[in-house]
């Protein structure tokens, strides 16, 4: 799927790679959808146990950006990557990497709400089921507890654990979906605006949530929302067309962006 | 519905008489274009006696094949449908052999060797006990040293009628099973059945299929012995050696003479009542049983009908001609 | 007028209808279409439904009715004598009568006269227009021809402006009710829905009938043989009558028929479930499309192979290849070369039959899997599920109902199926467990009690009927406890 | 987690020293997707694999049937034999009756120069032609008098026996008692075959003669009409009524116990073996509608009522496929049930339903048993000119020709089903066309 | 689907139905999924060319009420309502209504972006199409073209208007489905959180829009951002638990409420 390594960049590339402060690293990365090419040339790090927030207008490649992170792009059809992306310097795009270990560690929520057909417990315990993360009944319990009460879904279910997923409404679903992808206890944790069908309240759950988890994880959140960029993230990465138009300290961004266009994009003069 | 007019011979009935009827209604239609070419469906002497009683009119069949006589009841059934006039035509003689692989050694067989071959109990030291032979050799030492297997026609057959009562009856007696069961049970029908009873053990394996079937078994076990037609025997002679019966070979002279013992004869019925409304019928009839057709050097005989004799053949025509109804 | 004429008539005052209506809606909107209740389409559309249908009812009724009138009229112009002989024959004398209205048409109106004057000479002229009678018409035949032949002239003639009159009524009326407000579309969707519902009920038309075709000879049988001696009896042996023999009793126990049934059945779907739902697993999630495009049809190929090449392959290959291999197996085991696999066999039918019912299992599995969403399948594998993961865990429990539809259609022909049997499995009803011998299906039993040589009054056939319609029950029941089983999961699940 | 710090040196191994890498089973679970990966492949290959043998054993069998071995011989078309007395003017029917086979025996002797008066080796030339030369050089005369009195060159199809002895199917090693050539026949052969004269050409009998009991004339002419008929008939009605009984079923129908009357009835019919629609026909479109037997039209109505519940089936499981979201979209736009259906939910379940129809169809295409009671199983000569006539149907032929005694049957059995398969793979290609457009993913 | 008519009811509610102001009146309306109760007693009427924001916690039955206003609870299976709504005055649970007249007249958009798996032309034109909105190919195109202007998708689709609805991303399916809504002209337009998938810019073009439709049409939105409902709506009814809570005028509501649930809610002290 990918494209990698001209022997020019090689060198530069191995001096950042091993960047310790840099828990995620995107070089150069260009996505293709068949012809049609979605992000360019994005030079994108993720520092480990921050939060960072991806914004920009509609269409922009925010989540195509997401997805190359964890690799889900490998499931589209006609997708191409090139570039370079590593995980604590390895490339995960190398044929050496594997990728659901990849995925385990790198965990994702996506936009719209994608709970199983299956009961509310069985939804949380999937990933840990899948992984072996609990080796009895009651470690089990005890994930799938703290997984949907960190989620912020605890007291709304547990008298229906045993209910369908799929019977929630939407901002529920969503919450379950958060709740599913913490269970596994991944280092990285991509979320595509996991907030976008949940109430204030629950949305403020979700941030308290983010605030918690930064401390052990990494988090990559896209939003649409500039305040809650502005609430949870420590760096924010501005896209625009499929590009990266710049990237800092989000302080920085909100109050004094250097370009332009995220000047404009603040402010409401586009999108 | 009623309007619509027939102008088409339509026959049912047994399959063993369809290829018979097949080449008469082909050259029929050659011969005498006027009429349309009849249409011969097969479907079992059963399945076409019970068109055959449906009724009477255009929308009904106007003849069943059969390779068995008409029964009583079914006389009856046609009657109470409104068939009241049945004429019965005889075409000739089917004779049923015994035939295995050619590869194989000739074969001499008697009623009392199949008997015991095949029989569900046999007397063993004056004992009637379940059939113990598992070999051919075991109940002759003549006959080859290999696993019993016969593929017999199944019970739907007309065939195996004639096989129980040809074979089996007569090797029970000889073979002194008879005394055996009449010694056991008092019932004389019960004693009749039990003597034309065949083991269940899987070694007798009954074909309800054609003939076709049983040359595809013989094909798949070379020393499987298969009853078959003797048209069916004729068209197949290179790859099936046929047996003897109480040292008689099959042929259609020593059918016709009677000389050997296995064979049954075919017939048609026709419904009296469509003979002057539904065309060609009558004229399918006269075709059929003009010696053209079924003498000895007809073509059916050729194909491996046994002629019926010459006296048989006239009478058939005569008792036609007159009206003769059952 | 031929009636494909006059429904070419019909269908062009429907096709008038449509454009009509269609113009007098736009016409009453008078440029604001929305005014309307429905797209002037659907006015054009009712009023070709009420050209149309009462056409073709009354269409209908006149194919149904008038042979039945006009033959009974004719009839009653028979001569006494005729009318005294049973009705059959008269239906004989009448199928002659409407050869020779048939062969009216053909003749020159001099000819004609010449046959009503003289009967005799009919059967020769006509056999020359290749009309062929059976014997020579009696005059009142010739007569009743003309009658029968002016008859359906008149009746053609009358149906032709009652058809077109029912055609234009209709079309007038209904182009009449056009209106802004008349709920146009509401009432074609109306007659679709009626049309749907029509449709649906053919399914119970075709169950009654089959129950109606199959009860009255069932009846006739347990009549004859007692139900619990049929039902619970182990042993199924129906003798043949021997010459001569009234009592024709036999034993017809239905229980070995039903075990070889299910026996089969079983081996069957022992090969056709997991291959076929391997086969669409890999095909949905794995293959590519190229790959798919090419394997997907081949193996629906198998589906379509007629059952009797599946037979003789069975007889000819599979059989004897199983017992020969058996024969190798014994041999390098005990050094006895016996083969302990019949080549008729329980294994020989099943597998044979499992092969036929693969591409029933893999072709509807793959639609039903690949109808999964694809959210589905990204939750899973984001959370580092491997596809087989996703697959077994996530798809196939979504798809879970579908499936077991489609098992369950597939279980259904793997009952019905005769052919392979009758030619892989032998027909030997016995009751056994060792799947290497012969075993027999209640399907080939009711085909061999129809087609053979038995008398068709005695049991031995008639119990064609009473395990057609035990099958059916069975079949049924069996249905309807999939339909609970199916409903259970569907309620766990959404 | 990973708190390590490291160091630009310790880089290159830095991946297998991380202390912390849970164990998720890897090997395991991998090992278990290979497998899983593998039995998939199996499946197709164990299906294909078993497509393969069955295919090729019917084609080996069956090539040969598509030739047909004729004699080509000059034939004087004497006006002794065939119209003695110069009657044809007045009375056409003697050029109907003439004796054509003795003008062919004749003609054939002439050519391997043997005597005339030899009553039996004139029997045995007679053998060597086949007995549908009365109608062939009758047709022949028929359609052009004037060929009485000249010679001209015809092909004269070969006795069966001739034709299986000339492809090397009948064993010539085994006593010539016991085979249906004689050595004699063989010799003949030889000479005719390599003077050219015999020779095998396509057999394009094979696909317009109706049935007949000799080999070398039978044809599937009637089987192919009737096929085509029946084709006709069941995919005009079934689809339409098939997928508007789906339409209400999934669609409209209220869910209650009627309708799960309905379900289940429909499933079960799928279940009811075959020939007991045999029963249904015979009962309720023969005996009762007065339907002809025999007649395509009938086979046509119960393959249909056969055909209905797998399409009825396989079409309800693709509309239940079809997403809610899209029906919400179309109803919340004012679309009306109806047209929600046929604009959006149809054309996305289409893929669904076209596969059922395709198995329905082959399923209806391959299927004897039922046609055994309606009086399709049965010898038709004449092409049938309308579904209303008397025909058969290909696997019904199969099943005729299966049944057949004569050695020349085998390969036409085999030949016809290859003809079948055929017919089925034109369906199913047509099919997937047709597939294919629909399933274009948006 | 409804039981009707209390005759107690019925002539106060004459009087109410009939008052003019009011666009749609829901009277009494309490809603069943199966056994269980979705809605109690909601009392709540929506005015003419007026906004109106539906707030309120997560399954609080929002998205339920905005569906009984254009019967697509129809669909649902087992889902029942009881008491009276009214567009116009005239009961639309009455037999004598055409609830496919009713959808064209009140129009949704929802919550999950369902755009057809057609053409983004199509997706647009077929609304149009079926109520014979356009006579011409050319008096459909300015249709298509308006109603993706005022979704604010035209510049980024016109390109591709023949390209599939669901190739887009996911805030721009939204649009398109916006924008379908919109080209049938409809009186009522629900929208159900049409903005959680949008960015700021693409939503300020859709408040936009919508303050630009108020002057014609009546909208009711439901919304998990307070600021939205502070800035698109001049009415605001907040719903907890099944209940309507209060209904006010949009600057009441956000500034003084008289339930102190919705000052709850409001300073994000529930949910
Ligand atoms: N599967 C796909 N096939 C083709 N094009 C795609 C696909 N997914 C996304 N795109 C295109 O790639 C571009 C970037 O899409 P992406 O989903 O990354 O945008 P986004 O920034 O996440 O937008 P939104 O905020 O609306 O979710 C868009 O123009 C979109 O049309
Ligand atoms: N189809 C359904 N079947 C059963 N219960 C349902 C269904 N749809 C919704 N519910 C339940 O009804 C309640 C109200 O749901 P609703 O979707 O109206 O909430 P909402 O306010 O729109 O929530 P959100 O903001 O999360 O979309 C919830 O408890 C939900 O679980
Ligand atoms: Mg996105
Ligand atoms: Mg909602």
């Amino acid at each position: 799927m990918n494209i990698l390594s001209e022997a020019a960049v090689e060198k530069a590339l191995d001096k950042k790679m091993n960047d310790v402060s840099y828990k995620m690293i995107g070089q150069d990365v260009s996505v293709y959808y068949g012809d049609k090419r979605a992000l360019y040339d994005v030079n994108l790090n993720v520092r480990e146990n921050t939060v960072t927030a991806l914004i920009g207008p509609s269409g922009c490649g925010k989540s195509t950006f997401l997805r190359t992170l964890n690799r889900m792009n490998d499931t589209i059809d006609g997708c191409r990557v090139t570039g370079r992306i590593a995980l604590d310097g390895d490339d995960i795009y190398d044929p050496s990497i594997d990728v659901v270990e990849l995925r385990a560690r790198v965990g994702m929520v996506f936009q719209k709400p994608n709970p199983f057909p299956k009961s509310i417990y069985e939804n949380v315990a999937y990933g840990p089921r899948i992984h072996g993360l609990a080796r009895t009944r009651a470690e089990m319990d005890a994930i799938v507890e703290k997984s949907l009460q960190r989620a912020g879904l605890w007291n709304e279910v547990k008298d229906r654990l045993q209910e369908s997923g799929t019977g929630l409404s939407g901002g529920q679903q969503q919450r379950l979906c958060i709740a599913r992808a913490v269970a596994v206890s991944p280092e990285v944790i991509l979320m595509d605006e996991p907030c976008s069908a949940l109430d204030p309240i629950a949305t403020a759950r979700v941030e308290e949530l983010i605030h918690e988890l930064r401390a052990n994880f990494t988090i990559v959140i896209v939003t649409h929302s500039m305040q809650q960029a502005a609430r949870v993230s420590q760096r924010t990465a501005m896209f625009h067309l499929g590009q990266l138009v710049e990237e800092n300290d989000t302080d920085k961004i909100f109050t004094n962006p250097d370009d332009q266009r995220t000047q404009d994009y603040i402010m409401g003069r586009f999108g | 519905g009623a309007a619509a007019a027939r102008d088409q011979i339509q026959i049912a009935g047994s399959s063993t008489v369809l290829p018979y009827a097949k080449i008469v209604a082909e050259s029929f239609g050659e011969t005498l274009p006027d009429f349309k070419t009849p249409v011969v469906e097969s479907g079992g002497s059963s399945g076409g006696l019970k068109e055959f009683c449906k009724g009477v009119g255009p929308d009904t069949i106007d003849i069943a094949n059969s390779s068995r006589p008409i029964k009583d009841s079914e006389i009856e059934a046609c009657k109470a449908a409104g068939v009241t006039e049945i004429q019965e035509v005889k075409i000739g003689y089917d004779g049923i052999v015994f035939a295995t692989d050619a590869g194989n050694a000739d074969l001499a067989l008697e009623p009392k060797d199949l008997y015991q071959a095949l029989a569900a109990e046999v007397v063993v030291d004056g004992k009637l006990v379940a059939n113990p032979y598992r070999k051919w050799s075991d109940v002759n030492p003549a006959l080859p040293d290999a696993e019993i297997a016969a593929y017999i026609p199944g019970e739907k057959h007309g065939t195996r009628e004639v096989f129980e009562e040809k074979i089996l009856a007569h090797g029970c007696k000889d073979s002194g099973a008879q005394d055996a069961i009449k010694a056991l049970v008092a019932d004389e029908k019960e004693q009749a059945s039990k003597c034309i009873a065949v083991r269940k053990d899987g070694l007798a394996v009954d074909i309800d299929g054609d003939y076709t079937e049983t040359l595809a078994r013989i094909d798949a076990n070379k020393s499987g012995i298969g009853v078959f037609g003797l048209s069916f025997y004729e068209n197949n002679a290179d790859k099936l050696k046929v047996a003897t019966v109480s040292g008689v070979a099959p042929s259609t002279e020593t059918i016709a003479s009677g000389e050997y013992p296995v064979s049954r004869p075919l017939f048609f019925y026709v419904k009296k009542a469509h003979l002057g409304v539904i065309p060609g019928l009558k004229d399918y009839v006269e075709f059929f049983t003009s010696d053209d057709m079924i003498g000895p050097d007809g073509p059916l005989a050729e194909y491996g009908l046994v002629a019926a004799p010459d006296a048989e053949r006239e009478e058939i025509r005569k008792s036609f001609e007159a009206g003769n109804i059952m | 007028m031929s009636i494909s004429l006059l429904l070419l008539l019909v269908a062009a005052i429907g096709v008038t209808g449509y454009v009509g209506g269609n113009r007098r809606a736009q016409a009453l909107a008078g440029g604001r279409l929305s005014s309307l209740h429905s797209r002037p389409g659907y006015y054009g559309s009712l009023v070709a439904i009420w050209a149309l249908l009462p056409a073709i009812a009354v269409l209908l009724v006149w194919i149904v009715a008038s042979p039945v009138y006009i033959g009974s009229t004719i009839r009653s112009g028979f001569p006494e004598a005729v009318q005294a002989e049973p009705q059959a024959t008269q239906n004989l004398n009448y199928n002659m009568v409407g050869a020779i209205a048939r062969g009216l048409k053909l003749l020159t109106p001099e000819e004609r006269a010449t046959i009503s004057a003289d009967a005799a000479a009919a059967r020769a002229l006509l056999s020359s227009k290749g009309v062929p009678l059976a014997a020579d018409p009696a005059p009142y035949m010739v007569e009743a021809a003309q009658n029968l032949d002016r008859m359906t002239t008149t009746s053609r003639m009358i149906v032709t402006v009652l058809v077109l009159a029912a055609a234009l009524a209709g079309a007038v009326v209904a182009y009449r009710s056009v209106a802004p407000r008349l709920r146009a579309r509401n009432r074609v969707e109306g007659v679709m829905l009626a049309g749907l519902v029509g449709a649906s009920s053919i399914a119970i038309l075709t169950t009654i009938g089959i129950v109606a075709s199959m009860l009255t000879e069932a009846v006739h049988f347990f009549s004859m043989v007692p139900a619990w001696e049929f039902f619970f009896g182990t042993v199924w042996d129906p003798r043949f009558a021997a010459a001569g023999a009234t009592d024709s009793s036999g034993q017809f126990g239905l229980i070995p028929l039903l075990a070889g049934t299910l026996y089969i059945g079983f081996v069957a779907m022992l090969v056709a479930v997991p291959v076929g739902l391997f086969a669409a697993i890999y095909m949905a999630e794995y293959a590519s499309s190229h790959f798919r495009s090419v394997a997907k049809p081949l193996i629906e190929v198998l589906a379509g192979i007629p059952t009797i090449v599946y037979g003789f392959f069975a007889l000819a290959s599979v059989g004897p290849f199983l017992r020969d291999i058996s024969a190798q197996l014994n041999g390098l085991a005990t050094g006895s070369y016996a083969s302990f696999i019949q080549a008729q066999s329980v294994l020989t039918a099943g597998f044979v039959m499992g092969i036929m019912l693969i591409p029933y299992v893999s072709s509807l599995s793959d639609d039903i899997i690949t109808a999964v969403p694809r959210a589905l399948r990204d939750g899973s594998l984001g959370l580092g599920a491997t596809r087989s993961e996703t697959i077994k865990r996530v798809v196939l429990p979504a798809a879970l109902p579908g499936i077991v539809g489609a098992l369950l259609m597939t279980a259904s022909r793997a009952i019905g199926e005769t052919m392979i049997v009758v030619l892989a499995a032998g027909v030997a009803a016995r009751m056994q467990l060792n799947p290497f011998e012969p075993m027999t299906t209640v399907t080939v039993k009711i085909v061999n009690q129809l087609t053979g040589d038995l008398e068709f009054t005695s049991p031995q056939t008639l119990v064609a009927f009473a395990l057609g319609i035990t099958l059916f029950f069975i079949t049924l029941c069996l249905n309807i406890y999939a339909l609970y089983i199916v409903r259970k999961y569907r309620e766990q699940y959404e | 987690m990973s708190q390590v710090t490291t160091s630009p040196a310790t880089a290159a191994f830095k991946a297998s020293v991380r202390p912390e890498r849970r164990d998720i089973g890897l090997r395991r679970r991998y090992a278990s997707e290979r497998r899983f990966r593998l039995y998939g492949l199996a499946a197709i290959a164990f299906g294909l694999l078993f497509l393969f043998l069955l295919l090729s054993s019917v084609v080996s069998k069956g090539y040969t049937a598509f030739l047909q071995t004729k004699i080509t011989i000059p034939v004087e078309f004497s006006e002794q034999v065939i119209d003695k007395d110069g009657e044809r003017a007045t009375d056409p029917k003697v050029l109907m009756t003439a004796n054509y086979p003795v003008v062919a025996r004749n003609a054939l002797a002439k050519v391997l120069g043997v005597d005339p008066g030899d009553r039996a080796a004139m029997r045995e030339v007679g053998g060597m032609i086949s007995d549908s030369v009365r109608v062939q050089l009758r047709d022949l005369v028929v359609a052009d008098p004037s060929v009485i009195g000249r010679t001209v060159d015809v092909a004269i199809l070969a006795h069966g026996n001739v034709d299986s002895a000339y492809k090397g199917q009948i064993d010539l090693g085994v006593d010539e008692k016991n085979r249906k050539v004689s050595d004699r026949q063989v010799g003949w052969m030889n000479q005719l075959a390599e003077t050219g004269a015999l020779a095998g050409h396509f057999n394009t009998g094979l696909f317009t003669n109706g049935a007949s009991s000799r080999p070398e004339a039978a044809g599937l002419g009637v089987a192919l009409v009737g096929s085509l008929y029946m084709m006709l008939i069941v995919l005009v009605l079934s689809l339409p009524i098939g997928v508007a009984a789906s339409i209400y079923l999934e669609e409209f129908a209220p869910k209650n116990r009627f309708t799960d009357l309905i379900e289940v009835n429909i499933n079960n019919l799928a279940a009811v073996p075959s020939i007991v629609y045999g029963l249904l026909g015979l009962a309720v479109f023969v005996n009762f509608a007065g339907f002809p037997r025999s007649a395509a039209l009938v086979g046509g109505l119960v393959l249909t009522l056969m055909t209905l519940p797998t399409i009825i089936i396989a079409t309800r499981a693709a509309l239940k496929a079809v997403p809610p979201s899209i029906r919400a979209a179309a109803l919340g736009l004012g679309a009306s049930n109806m047209q929600t259906v046929f604009h959006h939910v149809l054309p996305l379940a289409m893929p669904g339903i076209l596969t059922g129809t395709i198995i329905g169809l082959a399923h209806a295409l391959g299927e004897t048993a039922p046609l055994l009671l309606i009086g399709m199983v049965a010898f038709v000569a004449d092409v049938p000119a309308t579904p209303l006539d008397p025909a058969t149907a290909l696997p019904v032929q199969i099943y005729m020709w299966a049944n057949e005694a004569e050695r020349a049957f085998v390969e036409r059995t085999s030949g016809a089903i290859i003809v079948l398969l055929i017919f089925l793979i034109l369906m199913n290609v047509g099919a997937i066309l047709l597939r294919r457009r629909f399933e274009r993913r948006w």
